[in-house]
């Protein structure tokens, strides 16, 4: 856990609004975990003053390379989409609790939207997990997943690509297949893949998204329902990866 | 040969920067980013008697300079603390400041006797505006505020800070109360009562429809109250409300804070303590200034042990 | 059909975007930016009986998202103002708002009597920061706001605005003194007190010491208090504080703001009224909503004529 | 006076700290005048809040091109000197009151450091003044004054180019020739300019700095005393350029 200023390599649109950026440190990628996270400050102003949470999505240890990919939705990220190639960002990382790597069983991994974005590494270092991947209707990254697995199942709401649809239907088709389920993306897909493998007795790890504020588990904002009701999970340093078990998704 | 420490109820800070409760954690978090002892003070995580959950999330939203938080005061209570949090605190020489919240008056002094021994300081955290009971409804009249500091008085022995809420009319009254009943400091502002509107869903956007506002945009509120303090009170003032560079801690003392205390910056930037300490020794070695105390400008008061 | 309107002490806004007090002079300026009868109503600079030459300069200073003012109410007084500024804003079709400081609660009297017939709102500052003399003493006390708006009420039989200070621990009850005392409608907030140190010079940035801080970094303050009034009072309300766009303007309505108002935004973008409106026209229209009242969410009290 | 979204042509440094940066925009180029400013936001967020006011420093009205030189030493100046050709900035203008032109006078222009900034386009219209400007160590914009006069006289504290020493030595010397004076530049020196062509009975025109809120006469905020000790003037509108009879500089 280090606070770096890091050099951005490149950083372009690959749908609308949907940025990839690659940035530069040794020493980040030389310990970051599938799921973790780096926190981010947009402006060196105080307007935005927060950082930014974004997922590790890949990562290239022996160049000291890792990818982000994020969605332009506000102040913060919007900055993120001006950065130009040799500029610095002001990063804080790896965080976080990432994605349990269990290479003899069998996994699958399940994302929705930008969702997909902790995935990539995770699909890499797990080999032959299956893969559900949803859009709205543009498709990013696809072909990155697409070397990582043999097994990819493309949907998209309107069919524009892959199939119509939505990955949760055929991950119900085949949940009878997997030890684990990895997953990431809307809540309301979370939960109903929480409730699927808890029901199929498959065990589910969920990448959870809450507003934060340090980042590291100082400030108690990021709090997220623990399954005892009792206590809540801080998303920044007890996840943002969870055992579905760990945590309630009922608001 | 500059001089960085400052005096609080007779005991020695070795320099003025503190971090604020509620914004530091039990300090293990930070502890990867810097030494600890470096710090002149860390003030932990307000704590109550019993455990507390804390409020229902969302929990913060970022505002133009600033964050709204409605933590709720989430604590592992007085027993947690001292078994689960304190050990670690006290591998480290710098002093611990117990930040404490109670229901009622006899629940502070509970806390304060139990806790006489095993830290350096206690904050009456008479302030927080993110909680039903107690919290503020002490902290915004001169009368609760005298009374529940008398009876913690008596029941500790280490020096007194009284955490004051901005949130009122004139905050040199509740100072002067708390200085007539025997605090040996006052530390100021606490957040500012703020809201905000979800719109998208037509309500509230926290749960408890007020939430805390800190950071970058209270500064000038908070600086306006430690000058007005520190016009009317004879014992040190701790300012915090903002700080977020050295220029910053520099106003503040020079308003008539004897020591300062990060919060929300420490969330920006982990490292904001130390780069604020250096920045205050830099400015004392170019301006020949020897104590912090003499970077005061007239009309605050310098304390001597 | 859509209707902007809202009524005022019986008197009708076509819009509930007004621009504040202060930061829009006498309203020529704007004039080359756009139509000024698009607005709702113009709240001109505030007046005195007599000419004040205002305080000495600097007069401002940037703060994180906000700004410090120190203009302590420069003005061509009563008469300045009825004769040099008033027949040049009665040549729009727009509501004029005349915002009064008065030393005593007769020269609030006598200004609201001879401001009668000349303008449609009449808005009692009772709120400045930045004066030594009347102003925001009058605005700490319930009993002393209820006084002025008393006499003045007698005086005038336009609809009378009366104008709150935020500097206080709650402000539902001086709201609550000046709609016992007759008023038709309240106005919040004003700036906020606030200071800032000249750190090179090692003296206060303003010569008055303190100074009014407005602009988006008060916007959860401004909000909160909005709200908290509205859970109080039957009268309208007109809600202002670091208004910088309309989601903002929206925030504001569904606290309970019949109307808002724009301040600090106009100076960076003086543009702000109108996309401000257009936005809430938008709104409105993406929503279903026929009128802004709609808009509150309950708890706020919806007024008719 | 208006409100527009302006194209950047080019930015750079010119000397240590100094940038000259190249805007477009043909209405803002055909109203203005030499002493006039332009009111530019400097963030599209709060933090920084306010615009900042940078005079008009050269002006193509054919090409519909206006020059701004200015000095980095805040926030504001700090965020222009990021700016990247083919950037838009929100600019106000052209604001403000101007130099009066005097072709039929002798005249002398006299600015120190980044006071020479509106000083190119009045030396411009006005032909044939004699120029004087005065520099810490480095210089600029040097080129472009010795190709608006032949009588131009350079000055850095150092020597370092140019004589060393300060302008106002050689101005001073030379006061009788001259029927009016144009300044811009720190206020002690504007003082000291004050005072001598008063006493030499030479007409004088300074160019004031506050700092603003709205620009244009609205808040009252730039106020600098006025000679009548009854009122101030507002620099946004009724200046920035005064006539020196007008203003008092002392404190
Ligand atoms: C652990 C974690 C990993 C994430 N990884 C990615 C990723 O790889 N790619 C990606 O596009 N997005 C990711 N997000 C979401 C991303 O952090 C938000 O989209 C982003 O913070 C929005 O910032 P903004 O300034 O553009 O939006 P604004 O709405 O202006 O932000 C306002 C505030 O709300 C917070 N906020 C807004 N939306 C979210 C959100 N969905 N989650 C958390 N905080 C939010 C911001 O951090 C900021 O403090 C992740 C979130 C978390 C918690
Ligand atoms: C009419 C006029 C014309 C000007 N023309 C030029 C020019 O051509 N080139 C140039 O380099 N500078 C010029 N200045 C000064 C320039 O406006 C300031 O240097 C700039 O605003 C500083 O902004 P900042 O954010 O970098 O500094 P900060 O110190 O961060 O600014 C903080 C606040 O103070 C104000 N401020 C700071 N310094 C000044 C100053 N000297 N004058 C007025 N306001 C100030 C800023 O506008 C801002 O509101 C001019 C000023 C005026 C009034
Ligand atoms: C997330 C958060 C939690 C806080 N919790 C406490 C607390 O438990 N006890 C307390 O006295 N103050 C608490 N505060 C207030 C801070 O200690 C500090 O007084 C305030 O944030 C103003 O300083 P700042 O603007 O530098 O943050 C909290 C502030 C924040 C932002
Ligand atoms: C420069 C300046 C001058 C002001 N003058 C007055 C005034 O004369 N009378 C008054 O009632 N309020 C005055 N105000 C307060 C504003 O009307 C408004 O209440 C306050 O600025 C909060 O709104 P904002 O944050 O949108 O600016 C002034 C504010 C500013 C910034
Ligand atoms: S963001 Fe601070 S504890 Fe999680
Ligand atoms: S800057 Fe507003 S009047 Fe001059």
């Amino acid at each position: 856990m280090k606070r770096e200023f890091c050099k951005i390599l490149s950083n372009y649109e690959v749908a609308d609004a949907v940025y990839k950026m690659v940035i530069e440190s040794k020493s980040i990628s030389k310990e970051a975990l599938p799921g973790q996270f780096l926190h981010i400050k947009p402006s060196q102003n105080y307007d935005p003053l927060l950082r930014r949470p974004i997922s590790i999505c890949d990562l290239e240890q022996d160049k000291g390379r890792i990818t982000l990919l994020y969605r332009v939705c506000g102040k913060g990220t919007s900055l993120f989409s001006g950065i130009k190639p040799g500029d610095y960002l002001d990063i804080m990382g790896p965080l976080g609790k990432g994605f349990p790597i269990f290479e003899n069983k069998r996994t699958s991994i399940i994302g929705g939207g930008i969702g997909v974005a902790p995935l990539l590494y995770l699909s890499k270092r797990l080999k032959k997990a299956d893969i559900y991947l949803g859009f709205k209707d543009e498709v990013y990254m696809i072909e990155e997943f697409m070397s990582c697995s043999d097994d990819i199942y493309i949907y998209t709401e309107n069919g524009s690509r892959g199939s119509k649809g939505y990955p949760m239907e055929a991950l119900e088709k085949n949940i009878s297949f997997y030890d684990v389920v990895y997953a990431c993306g809307p809540r309301k897909m979370l939960s109903a893949i929480k409730r699927l493998c808890e029901k199929n007795q498959v065990e589910c790890y969920l990448s959870m998204e809450e507003r934060m504020g340090c980042g590291i588990g100082a400030c108690l904002v990021c709090a997220c329902q623990s399954s005892n009701i009792e206590e809540y999970k801080k998303v920044c340093s007890d996840g943002p990866v969870f055992n579905s078990k760990e945590v309630s998704l009922d608001d | 040969m500059i001089d960085l420490s400052v005096y609080i109820g007779g005991k020695k800070l070795k320099n003025p920067v503190l971090v604020s409760s509620g914004t530091f954690g039990f300090a293990k978090e930070y502890a990867n980013f810097y030494d600890l002892k470096l710090l002149g003070g860390i003030a932990v995580k307000g704590i109550t008697l019993k455990p507390r959950k804390g409020n229902k999330p969302p929990r913060i939203m970022e505002t133009p300079a600033g964050i709204l938080n409605s933590v709720g005061l989430e604590n592992p209570g007085l027993d947690g603390f001292l078994e689960k949090e304190l050990p670690f605190l006290r591998k480290y020489d710098v002093p611990i400041i117990a930040n404490i919240s109670g229901n009622t008056i006899e629940e502070y002094s509970l806390m304060a006797e139990k806790l006489n021994e095993h830290v350096d300081f206690i904050e009456l955290n008479v302030s927080c505006p993110n909680v039903k009971e107690g919290g503020i409804t002490f902290g915004t009249k001169p009368e609760s505020i005298y009374e529940v500091t008398k009876e913690v008085r008596k029941a500790t022995n280490i020096p007194l800070i009284v955490k004051l809420s901005p949130n009122v009319t004139d905050i040199s009254e509740m100072a002067m109360a708390a200085e007539k009943a025997g605090a040996d400091c006052i530390s100021l502002i606490n957040t500012l009562m703020g809201m905000a509107i979800d719109i998208d869903n037509r309500k509230p956007f926290f749960h408890n429809i007020v939430a805390g506002l800190s950071g970058p945009a209270i500064k000038p509120i908070a600086l306006r109250m430690v000058w007005q303090v520190a016009q009317k009170v004879n014992i040190p003032i701790i300012g915090m409300g903002g700080i977020s560079n050295w220029r910053d801690a520099i106003e503040f003392i020079m308003a008539g804070a004897d020591a300062i205390s990060i919060g929300t910056a420490n969330f920006y930037n982990p490292l904001a303590p130390v780069e604020i300490l250096k920045g205050i020794e830099e400015y004392m070695i170019k301006n020949n200034i020897n104590s912090p105390k003499e970077i005061k400008i007239n009309g605050g008061v310098v304390y001597h042990e």
